[in-house]
């Protein structure tokens, strides 16, 4: 699977490694590169966030982390080394499906992005831990994880946690489905929480108080997250490395204030100046020109190419290289190249 | 390139011609939809079961434009009259008995294939009036319960509910019990409409009891068939209605019959021309469930399922190549349909058309 | 409460189909047909005394809501007699009636086994062969003409093989029925329900201990039982396919896995949600059998609702007709009725 | 400032709730603000406020309860027919979803005719004039015969704003123009809607839930909870000095795409979620999250108070005691 020779290591201090990750889908239009030679690493307690807008592939790389990825589509290769709570480091690519299933849900915890369709509607919020815990500890008695539902429906400041395990999931508003999708997935206590555009569906006074309540469970259970986002602000708030993804691939990476005051790829420059910021005065929004290509013809070279200002001859042909700026920022950009 | 999708291309380039010089110009406006068209017609051409039922349908609508014509033999002559040794004859391949039917005879010592080219327009000429107006009510009646609501909606649809809770199969065998008597009168005086109607069946207008029959027939199963669509229709129009394009419309200053016509019609169109397709091999069924029952037309006429009905008295002792042979119509017929709609419905998925797209770009 | 409330309003959707009903009925067998007295008497009687005694009985010198409401009188009040037979109509359907029941219990069974296991395998495996034959089989299923089959049915399985009969239906012995029809004065309420479920001769049979004519009666009918399910058999396994496709694409399905539930959770929840298309499917589908396969019950000559219908209206037996026309009505109500319920106990949103 | 384009006085819309003859959904209730002709009111507010309900009561999508709405000195809330028509011939809308707002069916030259057609206006050429019109919102002639799902979102959107204006409004109603788009896609449409106002001296009213956009679009901005208007002010002054601690909180729940902006912030998170509309709280719909609330808040229904000139609030904490 793996063709390059270097010898890929999880360091101290990390909880995830990917490297070089391909992802495609195989459909009838055609095959699809929806993640190509995505690499990226999660440190112990850290959030880092994946940026970039619809169809760059952001879910799809979390998504092929745990193999959750079905036909058409196919993990092609990569490596995704994870320290599990035991300190055993797996690459979770290469288990098979028992065993990823038990990595699944205990070690890895995934959110979703709708939260009312995240809960299947014929059974109560209680069942859905239930479920979630005895998939991995069949020795708990239900009681015991009724309790633990309470407790953690309280921590993700449900109000009247011993009602809400009995209902089913259309009698929660929006706001209170996503906080009990949060609760079941801390069920096992993670060591890794996956959230995937957790509050774009709801309004902004709930986002807010998401946001803040992951950020708390993060602090308290020690866990690391990859906040999968298309909001700047969002990013700005919660994260502390981020990633910049366009069509299927990062083209920038850095701590969350090198992204946002230096940032070094014309892509993340223009997104950061069309996005406005309502503390300042802005006379004009920027907008980057054209629209995001198919990912069954990408571009050659850089896929960014065709909307950059700064393209030049070699972007059209040669893939650019990965960029060393400082320490922890990378720029995947032939500006950035010594001649 | 097939030759399915070749002869479809070519069906649309003639018709695009036509359009052309009509309106000059035109198909350069639509090219979208010329291309829309094509990928529909390589999609078509691309599923097995859809040309299958394709070319079984083609097959049926011709033969029933032009079996009467061609039929060799008189429905109405009873020729076990003068020799009664003809009924049933069993079949028989040329070299060991020529001249005789080769699939055998019926109980008048017809040629059952002969026979069976008749009922071929019959059972045609009744699906597709009773698929047409079951629809064109459905239609109608769908569209302004949808879209009007309220009231209007109400009571629609406590119509349809009604007519719903009977077993069509009851309701219609009802109506086509009580009917004829009525229609046997309207048709013995007007002669003009015995004629069109003895025509379109390809029988005599002697026969007109039995036109009678099938024209209770006819009334019988649109009575039964139209609440199907309107339930249909409403549905997808209650969808429709709530995308923001109908209320742009409405911005845009358009009567409520021009947002009807021109905004939800055509958007609801697609999953009725397949239900029509489907509902052909239904109605084919129906018709022959009626008349096997013997609510239909009565001798001499040669309707399939009367024909099997009367086959099966001496089943199977006599008659098992009858039944057999004519059951074997009827499912080629209803299968034609079926396979045909079954593949339309991939079809006119607009998915399907999308992906195709993002192929031919490719290539 | 909600299931409660939920339910009386759906009770009270049903009056004006009633009401409906009973319009459309009153049309089809008094207002098209230009003499019904006429026509149930026949040629035989033509005295004219006679002929006006039968106009008066049935109020047909009356103005037609007059008509309307007497016959709705007679209809709610069991008192329909048949003109031919002169014996009360509402008796005699029961009786037929109960045997349709035997008939679409037995088939709804078959086509439950055909479909349901079709259409997870295809489900399961799709695009394989299994799912092209399903595809095949419903196709072939709804363009077969029925009694092309059961006449293909009955030569291989009775007139080659005699495995089964098509002359008479077994019932219980006259013990039997005398004790059934006893149970409402032996018991209160509960008489009553058992007297009407014992009613089926099968049931009652059982009932009584007598396992031989249960055994009989599935003898005599599961050929036409058969025939019924191999009809819609595809188009069930059809149906339930699909809806399980639909729901595995679901992102709560998806969401199943990322907490690591094994592939037969996943499969649990899969097959609860596709539960509600099903079983409107199969709702209908028993309402139809219930309502007497007529065709089915002429060929293989059962003497079931259907064919007591049939008869009627070719005899333009009227009484008969109403009666038993409003009753299937009646049926398919309860049949919807019952399908809500179901589905109020699958599916906790439907109860608000 | 100038004129007033469009006054809206008590406005109210309540839907009957299915199957109850008393239950009642206030999706907009006593609501009056006015626009003056070429400048943007923004109104925001979360899901199920009934800011876009509003936007369509206003342009009679949707018949009023009861009050009255003033066009261009015009009571259009009765008109009828033709006079309706007239309505609709200077007050147009943009809708939320693009992918949802054209007729899949249609070409774009097609669903740009319509409007041309209805109206009767007078084009001497129309595919010259349809292309020149392209050409304004960033598409071009090989647009014209397109179906729009042979368009990307933003290339749709586009098409929707330009139906709106090819008959020259007045008005229109903006109601979440970008929030199915991207982002990078976003900023092209909220310019393009600018340069449109600069051109043809457009008044909008600008729907949306993302206050930043909101921010940067409008000239006044109204706040919405549960039917009502909690606040009503110039962009500015609503921005930076809220006065309704609704506003204060909805103002502090924005996340800030600048990290040290972001992290230094004092942040205020309300908790709670906004109750149902069919059972509104009484007095002050907002007294239940409201850590200031107090008895009279309960139970009356606060005033509406001018604070500072062109500045509403809806609170009890300004009323004169």
């Amino acid at each position: 699977m793996q063709s390059s020779g270097e010898k890929v290591v999880l360091n101290d201090g990390e909880v995830l490694r990917v490297e070089k990750l391909e992802v495609r889908f195989y459909t009838y239009a055609g095959v699809v590169h929806a993640v190509s030679n995505v690499s990226f690493y999660v440190r112990e307690g850290e959030t880092i966030a994946l940026v970039g807008e619809t169809g760059c592939g952001k879910t799809i790389t979390t998504r092929a982390i745990t193999k959750l990825i079905e036909s058409p589509g196919r993990i092609e290769s990569g490596i995704a080394l994870f320290r599990r709570r035991n300190g055993q480091i797996v690459d979770l690519l290469k288990l098979d499906d028992e065993e990823i299933r038990k990595i699944r849900g205990d070690e890895i915890a995934y959110v979703f992005q709708d939260p009312s369709a995240a809960l299947d509607p014929l059974y109560t919020v209680g069942y859905h831990f239930i479920e979630t815990v005895k998939a991995h500890r069949n020795n708990v008695s239900k009681k015991n994880i009724i309790y633990l539902a309470i407790k953690l429906l309280r921590e993700v400041a449900i109000p009247s946690p011993e009602v809400r395990v009995k209902n089913y999931p259309h009698e929660l508003s929006g706001g209170m489905r996503q906080r009990s999708v949060i609760a079941i997935s801390l069920s096992n206590m993670p060591k890794l929480l996956i959230a995937d555009e957790p509050t774009t569906n709801l309004d902004v006074t709930i986002q807010a108080q998401i946001l803040e309540l992951l950020q708390e469970l993060q602090k308290r259970y020690g866990m690391s997250m990859i906040l999968i986002t298309h909001n700047l602000g969002v990013v700005a708030e919660t994260a502390n490395r981020v990633y910049v993804m366009y069509a299927g691939k990062i083209v920038e990476e850095g701590n969350c204030e090198t992204i946002f005051y230096n940032s070094a790829h014309p892509y993340t420059q223009l997104l950061l100046k069309a996005v406005p910021n309502p503390l300042k005065k802005i006379e004009k929004l920027e907008s980057i020109p054209g629209t995001v290509p198919s990912l069954i013809n990408p571009p050659p070279g850089c896929r960014f190419h065709p909307r950059c200002p700064f393209a030049m001859d070699i972007c059209r042909k040669e893939e650019p290289p990965k960029i060393k700026l400082d320490d922890n920022h990378y720029v995947f950009c032939w500006l950035y190249t010594k001649r | 390139m097939n030759i399915v999708y070749r002869a479809l291309r070519i069906l649309i380039k003639i018709y695009t011609d036509i359009r052309d010089r009509i309106t000059p110009g035109w198909s350069q406006k639509n090219s979208s939809r010329i291309r829309e068209w094509e990928l529909m017609a390589y999609a078509f051409s691309k599923s097995k079961i859809g040309v299958l039922g394709g070319f079984m349908v083609f097959i049926t609508v011709v033969l029933a434009i032009i079996g009467p014509i061609i039929s060799w033999e008189p429905y109405w002559i009873y020729k076990t009259i003068t020799d009664p040794k003809l009924m049933y004859l069993p079949p028989c391949l040329p070299p060991w008995c020529s001249g005789r039917p080769i699939l055998g005879t019926d109980e008048w010592g017809r040629d059952i294939v002969a026979m069976s080219l008749y009922g071929f327009r019959i059972s045609f000429v009744i699906s597709i009036v009773v698929v047409f107006f079951g629809s064109v009510i459905g239609i109608v009646l769908g569209l302004v319960s949808g879209y009007k609501g309220g009231v209007v909606d109400e009571i629609i649809m406590r119509l349809t509910d009604i007519f719903m809770a009977f077993p069509s199969l009851i309701l219609a065998i009802a109506f086509a019990a009580v009917l004829p008597s009525r229609i046997r009168g309207f048709l013995g005086e007007n002669i003009w409409f015995r004629n069109i109607l003895s025509t379109i069946f390809g029988l005599r207008p002697q026969e007109y009891p039995q036109l009678a029959a099938l024209l209770s027939v006819w009334i019988a199963m649109v009575v039964v068939w139209w609440p199907g669509y309107t339930r249909i229709i409403r549905g997808t129009v209650l969808s429709v209605r709530e995308h923001p394009f109908i209320e742009a419309a409405k911005l845009c200053g358009l009567s409520t019959w021009r947002i009807l016509v021109k905004h939800i019609l055509p958007n609801v169109l697609s999953p009725v021309i397949v239900m029509i397709t489907f509902d052909m091999a239904t109605a084919t069924l129906f018709a022959a469930s009626l008349s096997f029952l013997g609510l239909g037309p009565q001798e001499p006429v040669p309707e399939l399922g009367y024909m099997i009905s009367k086959a099966g008295r001496y089943f199977p002792e006599r008659s098992l190549h009858v039944v057999a042979y004519l059951g074997l119509v009827l499912l080629f017929i209803a299968l034609g349909w079926n396979l045909l709609g079954d593949a339309l419905r991939d079809v006119l998925d607009p998915r399907t058309r999308r992906a195709l797209e993002f192929r031919e770009e490719k290539v | 409460m909600g299931l409660a409330h939920y339910l009386a309003r759906r009770v009270i959707t049903f009056i004006p189909t009633l009401i409906g009903v009973l319009l459309i009925t009153y049309i089809v067998a008094y207002a098209i047909p230009a003499d019904p007295v006429r026509a149930w008497v026949g040629e035989k009687l033509l005295n004219r005394e006679a002929l006006e005694m039968v106009r008066k009985k049935y109020k047909f010198d009356a103005p037609w809501y007059e008509q309307f409401a007497f016959f709705v009188q007679q209809l709610l009040t069991g008192q329909l007699e048949d003109p031919i037979r002169y014996r009360n109509v509402f008796s005699e359907i029961f009786f037929r009636f109960g045997i349709t029941v035997e008939l679409a219990l037995i088939s709804f069974l078959f086509l439950v086994a055909i479909g349901i296991p079709l259409g997870i395998v295809a489900a399961m495996k799709k695009d394989s062969p299994v799912d092209f034959f399903v595809r095949i089989f419903a196709l072939i299923g709804s363009s077969l003409p029925s009694f092309v089959l059961y006449y293909f049915l009955i030569l291989i399985l009775f007139v080659y093989y005699r495995t089964t009969s098509l002359a008479g239906i077994p019932l219980p012995s006259q013990t039997c029925t005398d004790f059934i029809s006893s149970l409402p004065n032996q018991i209160p309420v509960l008489g009553y329900i058992v007297s009407a479920i014992g009613s089926v001769p099968m049931f009652g049979a059982a009932m009584c201990g007598e396992g031989g004519v249960v055994v009989e009666t599935f003898r005599r009918l599961y050929l036409p039982a058969l025939a019924l399910a191999l009809l819609s058999g595809g188009f069930i396994a059809r149906i339930v396919r699909n809806s399980i496709l639909d729901v595995m694409g679901s992102e709560f399905i998806l969401y199943a896995k990322a907490r690591g539930l094994s592939k037969l959770k996943i499969w649990g929840h899969a097959l609860k949600n596709a539960m509600i298309p099903i079983v409107t499917v199969l709702g209908l589908n028993f309402g139809g059998l219930l309502s007497g396969a007529v065709i089915a019950e002429n060929v293989f000559n059962i003497p079931g609702i259907g064919k007591y219908m049939y008869d009627a209206i070719t005899r333009l037996n009227f009484p008969v007709i109403i009666a038993s026309t409003f009753l299937v009505a009646l049926i398919y109500l309860v049949v919807n009725f019952v399908v809500d319920i179901i589905y109020a106990v699958i599916d906790p949103r439907i109860r608000y | 400032m100038s004129e007033t384009l469009l006054r809206v006085e008590n406005l109210k819309k309540y839907f009957r709730v299915r199957g109850s003859f008393t239950k009642k959904v206030r999706a907009v209730d006593d609501v009056s603000f006015e626009i003056f002709r070429g400048t943007t009111l923004g109104v925001v507010g979360e899901s199920g406020c009934g800011k876009s309900t509003l936007g369509r009561t206003i342009l009679r999508l949707i018949d009023p309860t009861s009050g009255r709405i003033i066009f261009d000195g015009r009571d259009v809330t009765k008109v009828k027919g033709k006079a309706l028509r007239e309505y609709w011939r200077n007050a147009q809308m943009v809708f939320q979803d693009p992918h949802t707002s054209l007729n899949p069916r249609m070409t774009i030259a097609s669903i740009l005719l319509e409007p041309i057609k209805s109206y009767r206006i007078y084009v001497e050429d129309e595919e010259k004039f349809l292309v020149e019109q392209l050409e304004m919102v960033g598409l071009g002639k090989e647009h014209l015969y397109r179906y729009p799902h042979e368009l990307s979102g933003g290339q749709k959107q586009r098409v929707a704003i330009l139906r709106a204006i090819i008959v020259k409004p007045k008005f229109v109603v903006l109601d979440e123009p970008t929030s199915a788009l991207d982002v990078s896609v976003q900023a092209q449409i909220l310019e393009l809607l600018k340069n449109l106002q600069k051109i043809y001296n457009l008044t909008y009213m600008f729907i949306s839930h993302d206050i930043a956009v909101v921010k940067y679009m409008s000239d006044a901005i109204a706040v919405m909870y549960l039917g009502k208007i909690v606040e009503i002010g110039d962009a500015d002054t609503v921005f930076f000095n809220p006065l309704h601690p609704y506003t204060k909180y909805l103002l502090s729940a924005i996340p800030i795409p600048d990290p040290k902006m972001a992290r230094d912030r004092k942040k205020v998170i309300i908790q709670g979620e906004p109750p149902s509309p069919i059972n509104p709280p009484p007095g002050c719909r907002f007294h239940p999250r409201c850590p200031f609330a107090m008895d009279i808040c309960r139970k009356e229904e606060p005033p509406k108070i001018e604070v500072e000139k062109n500045h509403i609030v809806a609170c009890m904490l300004y009323a004169k005691k």
